[in-house]
């Protein structure tokens, strides 16, 4: 198995509080692999780590290691590593400015200011997220604008317009109704053969819908690591069989 | 917290009341103005206080300071039992009432025939000792200037008192005394300074010489009498501060001894005591003033 | 390993983010000296006005040929502002500024308090709004228009009301007129901050006091006043920094006694402020610079009134 | 028995939240009253002082006297010698002046010489008289002077052949001076306190960890904002000024010193309003531009500082209400001396101390203080309102997210 993200022994604190514990995980390579587990659990705070967004968060002190390819990514330039590794929000969070400028954004601060480039950049984005055809003829309006689940898309597109090889996403589909939700998966569905993709999920039936591999993370450790196939027929620890047949959480 | 609050207003007012109730004639409200002023200056060194020109503990108890000419006419004009002091000048149209002094009514006439007694001169001191050639001869030429009806009857029309002689000549007579005024000297600049309270005729004087002596560009500094001597002959006459004119609204002290010549009177401030409109008073004597501003009469009953 | 030749492909694109990083380093520390810049005003302004107002009891001034410092203790201690050559005292100024500020915040607080309940709690939302909306309006004047408005309407009341109680004052320019004036302008301070707090009021807590049988009217003066009073407290001592510190509209309207202290409400008064203004434009030398020891005065009381407004507040809180 | 009580607290509240709209009313009927007789456009564009001019008409041989008509205008006298009628007035400074209110088509008042420029000049309508020297045929001494009243001066006129020495002046009595200094203030003010503000808050809430030195800096900010204006206006006295006077070459307090002292009053406010702002923008802007690979810089610049725009506006707005407010501060800081040829290096007046200077010059002028309180006023309550409009569409943007 090709993997693009080895955690090795990867503890996190929030000042005195220790929210992550001795994690091992690799993350398999143009795979979807789903975190699953009840709130407060540590999924969004090790996505957070895989682009190192946790840095921004002052009291934040992490110990053991994540590569990304063969570097550890704290020696990877941040900034950097964020262009390779996008990340979609729980909450639709587009610029108060327009579709295409959104878009265009992430390239942009990259320095590319042609107009005829950025264009190309900004309809292959839409495109691949399935959303250029209900926005090709708006793209100066203000994203605002547009339904949250098309928002939440755009946020996708955005995304993509940086040709990163993975892509986070903390929750994508919880602010948003059963039919946007289930374009979202349809979307991650196409882009599985693309992109690395890692989601966050509250919701069992979309793991075990979209994704290839599942961790299950209870109180800041991964309890169970498999294929999504194996982890929800055959769970191998008592806690995983607990919660996946709702028996608490 | 509310009712005591209530009752402390409550409390207060009734105190007030009771202090209040114990007044049974009017008292006389005196309004000074700060130490600083030239009118203060006049006004008390002529009614013999001179005690009082910097010093406000020799003053009746209760007095009043006031920063400005604008503030003692308002002040008074709000007051019935109010005395002050103001410039003659502003007495027309402040619409309080100018006490006759020593039985004397302060009009022009009576300044400049002497009787009444209210009395500042505003002088004048001028540079003694100008390296630039233009400059000494512009000042000089002010001088003579001075001496004009012309500029006499811009003195007066600016409030300051003075007469006017026949013998007075006219800029037109001794014009062509002064060469340099039909020059162009619209490079030199001449600095005038001195006396805040000269500072309005020094303007109108300035103005006016200037458009008859080649448009000479004026520029004033007003900071107070103190100031005339000190920086046109004294410490500052050479610095940035120095002047080529000024004036004082007070006599040049023994210590400001200027060179013969520099310096002299242009004109006389009456200063007039005032009260409200209301206040029957008309005349008041040297004496009883005095009696007033050192608390010796507290009463407006006690002013025969 | 595709990832790592991908890696490989974008190496020179390195030197771009190692240069966003020290620009965002750049930024940061630009802005910090900003900061530090703008803290630190504070430390200037005191630290000047320190010089400036100690000079008087240090250096010597010529007064009509001798030199002359000012005694500290008798300017501390003075009941009389200036007997010349060199005796300046605040005592008394500070005697009748406290007092002039504790009249205001008489007049001002329950004024403010009660309306600030009414705009959050009685009126209707429409009449609350457009009462707020005017208190701001009046928060927005500038003293001088206060200090106009003073000297043209408060005095003549002022005078009228002191003749009603027999008592004879200077045309209404009086303490009681400087303390009317400081609390038109310390009311819109107070009642914003009063009816944010109220405003601040749970609901949860009204209900219970409702189900508890009080009347609205009960629950309003009881429960919510009380509830507010840290956020109330904290409106008046902004109120009495503004009230300190006010100079022209009070010094339009005080009369400037020489020597004091006065408690009369229809005798003139004198503020520290209104010394400091007074007499301003032809003074020079120590006469100017006693107006800066005047400061440092004023900035003492201003801070220690903070603090000790402040300690009493933490206290209500408990 | 409770409901009487509970009648008359509420009573008493109602009565207190009249008196702040009775003390609104108040002040404004009070400074309308006084000053909306001398609100007028010229005020607002003419020069405080008058524009003097000195004038003569000598040579007899160039013009002709006698046997003008008389327009009969009400309350004014005409002087038939000369062709032209004169009225009393007041000016600025409410002392008494000679105005002319109409000039014959061939009066000699129509070509006289000026004495500064040696040019023919008009004395025309509008112009005050403050003193006239003239000479009859026997060449004896005539003066009229303004303060003897328009009667007197055109019954002089009447006897009068040769005007020797004339001073006219026109216009004045207007706050353009004031205004443009308060213009300037403005500008000045602003340029230097914004960016510094904002810097500051976008150092305050973008960058700075909390820690001591952070809590430091924001008590010490908190504390300036507590200092009243009058202390700033003595430290803007013994900083500002020698620092400008070595600077710019001005002569004691200048619009530059009064302008940095300014920007000290102002500093608290926009950083306070400015933080504000910046505390409204979603944290999830910020997150999705690093996460975007932005770098902070261009995340403040391109997402936070766009979105802060109506707050910086705000900012903007309350401190130009200060700055117009203003007086004691000023009053140390720039002085009390009215200008009409307003330079960033002098002394000058904003539209606030011009009030003061009126209410504490020779005479007291208090319609013209009010009219000045009635621009400042209309200035103060749109700026207020613009701010409320302002601050609702911020609100509706934070309810939005």
């Amino acid at each position: 198995m090709e993997t693009v993200f080895n955690i090795n022994n990867l503890n996190l604190f929030y000042g005195d509080n220790q929210v992550l514990k001795k994690m091992n995980l690799s993350i398999p390579k143009n795979k979807v692999t789903a975190f699953i587990g009840p709130s407060g659990c540590g999924k969004s705070t090790l996505l957070r780590c895989l682009n190192r967004m946790n840095d921004l968060i002052e009291s934040c002190k992490i110990t053991g290691d994540i590569t990304y390819g063969n570097t550890n990514i704290s020696e990877i330039n941040p900034i950097e590593l964020r262009t390779k590794v996008g990340m979609v929000f729980q909450n639709p969070n587009p610029f108060p400015m327009s579709i295409f400028d959104n878009v265009a954004y992430g390239p942009k601060c990259q320095g590319i200011k042609n107009k005829a480039a950025l264009n190309e950049i900004v309809i292959e984005a839409l495109k691949k997220s399935s959303l250029y055809d209900e926005v090709k003829d708006r793209l100066n309006a203000n994203a605002l604008g547009l339904s949250g689940g098309q928002q939440q898309r755009l946020c996708i597109a955005r995304c993509i317009a940086m040709k990163p090889e993975v892509i986070l996403m903390d929750e994508p589909t919880s602010a948003l109704d059963p039919i946007a939700t289930l374009k979202i998966e349809e979307l991650l569905y196409n882009l599985k053969k693309d992109y690395t993709i890692v989601i966050v999920t509250h919701n069992m039936q979309q793991a075990s819908r979209i994704s290839d591999y599942t961790a299950f993370f209870l109180l800041g450790e991964i309890i169970e690591f498999n294929k999504t196939v194996d982890l929800f027929k055959n769970p191998q620890n008592k806690k995983t069989e607990d919660y996946i047949t709702g028996r608490f959480g | 917290m509310l009712r005591r609050f209530i009752g402390l207003i409550l409390l207060l007012t009734i105190s007030v009341v009771l202090v209040g109730c114990g007044e049974k004639e009017k008292t006389i409200k005196v309004y000074t103005r700060d130490t600083t002023s030239g009118t203060r200056d006049g006004f008390f060194s002529t009614i013999g206080f001179s005690e009082a020109v910097t010093d406000n503990t020799v003053l009746a108890d209760g007095y009043v300071e006031v920063d400005s000419n604008g503030g003692m006419i308002t002040a008074v004009k709000n007051d019935e039992f109010a005395i002050g002091y103001i410039s003659l000048t502003s007495l027309e149209t402040a619409n309080v009432k100018g006490l006759s002094f020593n039985g004397v009514k302060p009009t022009e006439a009576n300044v400049l025939n002497g009787t009444y007694a209210l009395t500042r001169n505003f002088n004048y001191i001028v540079g003694n000792d100008f390296t630039n050639q233009t400059e000494a001869e512009i000042v000089e030429a002010f001088l003579a200037f001075l001496t004009t009806s012309d500029a006499k009857s811009t003195i007066i029309s600016e409030g300051g008192i003075t007469e006017i002689n026949n013998e007075d000549p006219s800029w037109n007579d001794i014009k062509a005394d002064y060469p340099i005024s039909n020059k162009d000297n619209s490079e030199i600049t001449i600095k005038f300074g001195g006396s805040t309270s000269v500072e309005k005729i020094a303007k109108a004087l300035s103005a006016e010489f200037s458009a008859k002596c080649g448009n000479f560009i004026f520029e004033h500094n007003h900071t107070g009498s103190g100031d005339a001597y000190k920086r046109t002959q004294g410490s500052e006459k050479s610095g940035t501060n120095a002047l080529h004119i000024a004036f004082a609204s007070r006599d040049f002290k023994d210590s400001e001894e200027a060179t013969l010549g520099t310096s002299g009177k242009i004109c006389i401030d009456a200063i007039v005591a005032i009260v409200n409109k209301i206040n029957d008073l008309d005349n008041i004597t040297e004496v009883t003033m005095k009696k007033i501003y050192d608390g010796t009469i507290t009463k407006w009953g006690e002013i025969e | 390993m595709p990832i790592l030749l991908n890696w490989m492909d974008k190496l020179h694109k390195n030197k771009q983010f190692e240069r966003k990083i020290l620009t965002d380093n750049i930024v940061k520390n630009i802005l910090f000296v900003v900061t530090i810049l703008c803290a630190s005003v504070i430390v200037f302004i005191v630290l000047f006005i320190l010089l400036r107002g100690m000079s008087p009891f240090i250096n010597g001034y010529e007064i009509n040929g001798k030199i002359y410092t000012v005694d500290i203790f008798k300017f501390i201690f003075g009941t009389t502002w200036f007997k010349t050559p060199n005796l300046y005292g605040v005592g008394f100024i500070i005697v009748n500024t406290v007092y002039v500020v504790s009249l205001t915040l008489i007049l001002a607080v329950p004024i403010s308090v009660l309306t600030a309940l009414f705009i959050t709690r009685i009126a209707p939302d429409k009449v609350g709004k457009s009462i707020s909306y005017i208190i701001e309006l009046l928060a927005s004047i500038p003293s001088i228009i206060y200090g106009l408005f003073g000297l043209g309407v408060i005095t003549t009341v002022v005078k009228n009301l002191s003749n009603f109680f027999g008592y004879q004052s200077a045309g209404g320019i009086s303490t009681l007129s400087s303390a009317i004036v400081l609390a038109i302008m310390i009311i819109p301070t107070i009642t914003m901050i009063a009816s944010t707090s109220i405003k601040a009021v749970s609901q949860d807590l009204i209900n219970a006091s409702l189900a508890l049988g009080a009347s609205p009217t009960q629950t309003n003066f009881k429960m919510v006043l009380k509830s507010a009073r840290s956020g109330i407290f904290s409106g008046i001592i902004l109120g009495v920094g503004r009230a300190l510190g006010e100079a022209t509209a009070i010094s339009m309207v005080a009369g400037n006694s020489g020597n004091g202290p006065t408690f009369n409400f229809f005798d003139t008064t004198r503020t520290l402020t209104t010394t400091m203004l007074l007499g301003l434009k032809e003074t020079t030398g120590l006469d100017y610079d006693i107006r800066f020891s005047v400061g440092i005065v004023l900035i003492v009381i201003i801070i220690g009134s903070n603090i000790l407004l402040n300690f009493f507040n933490r206290k209500l809180e408990k | 028995m409770r409901r009487i009580k509970d009648f008359i607290l509420n009573g008493i509240t109602y009565v207190s939240s009249g008196i702040g709209i009775f003390i609104l009313i108040a002040i404004l009927v009070f400074i309308f009253r006084n000053g909306f007789g001398s609100l007028s456009m010229s005020l607002l564009t003419s020069d405080y002082y008058q524009t003097t001019y000195n004038t003569n008409i000598i040579d007899s041989t160039f013009y002709k006297l006698g046997d003008f008509e008389d327009p009969k205008i009400e309350n004014s006298f005409f002087s038939e010698t000369w062709g032209i009628s004169l009225k009393n007035g007041n000016n600025v400074a409410g002392e008494k002046i000679v105005e002319i209110n109409y000039v014959a088509v061939s009066s000699p008042f129509k070509s006289m010489n000026d004495v500064a420029t040696g040019e023919k000049r008009e004395i025309g309508k509008g112009y005050a008289l403050s003193k006239i020297i003239m000479t009859n045929e026997n060449d004896d001494f005539i003066m009229a002077l303004a303060k003897d009243g328009a009667e007197e001066v055109v019954k002089k006129l009447e006897q009068a052949t040769i005007i020797t020495d004339m001073i006219a002046s026109t216009g004045g009595g207007g706050i353009r001076g004031s205004l443009l200094t308060t213009l300037y203030l403005i500008i000045l003010t602003l340029t230097l306190a914004l960016p510094t503000g904002i810097c500051a808050a976008i150092y305050l809430h973008e960058f700075s960890l909390n820690n001591r030195l952070t809590r430091f800096i924001r008590i010490m900010i908190d504390m300036t904002s507590g200092i009243p204006s009058i202390i700033f206006g003595l430290a803007g006295a013994v900083i500002f000024i020698p620092f400008m006077n070595g600077v710019i070459n001005s002569n004691g307090g200048s619009i530059a010193s009064g302008a940095l002292t300014l920007t000290l009053i102002l500093l608290p406010i926009i950083i306070k309003t400015t933080e504000e702002a910046l505390k409204v923008i979603p944290v999830n802007y910020r997150s999705a531009s690093l996460a975007l690979g932005a770098s902070k810089t261009q995340t403040i610049f391109k997402v936070v500082l766009p979105n802060a725009v109506s707050g910086i506006l705000t900012a903007t707005l309350l401190s130009i209400g200060r700055i117009i407010g203003e007086s004691a501060a000023l009053i140390y800081a720039v002085g009390t001396a009215i200008k009409d040829n307003v330079a960033i290096n002098e002394k000058s007046t904003s539209l606030a101390v011009h009030i003061w200077s009126l209410m504490s010059g020779e005479n007291p002028n208090f319609a013209l203080a009010s009219a000045i309180a009635i621009i400042i006023m209309i200035i103060v309550f749109i700026l207020s309102i613009s701010v409320k409009l302002i601050s609702q569409r911020l609100n509706k943007i934070k309810v939005g997210n």
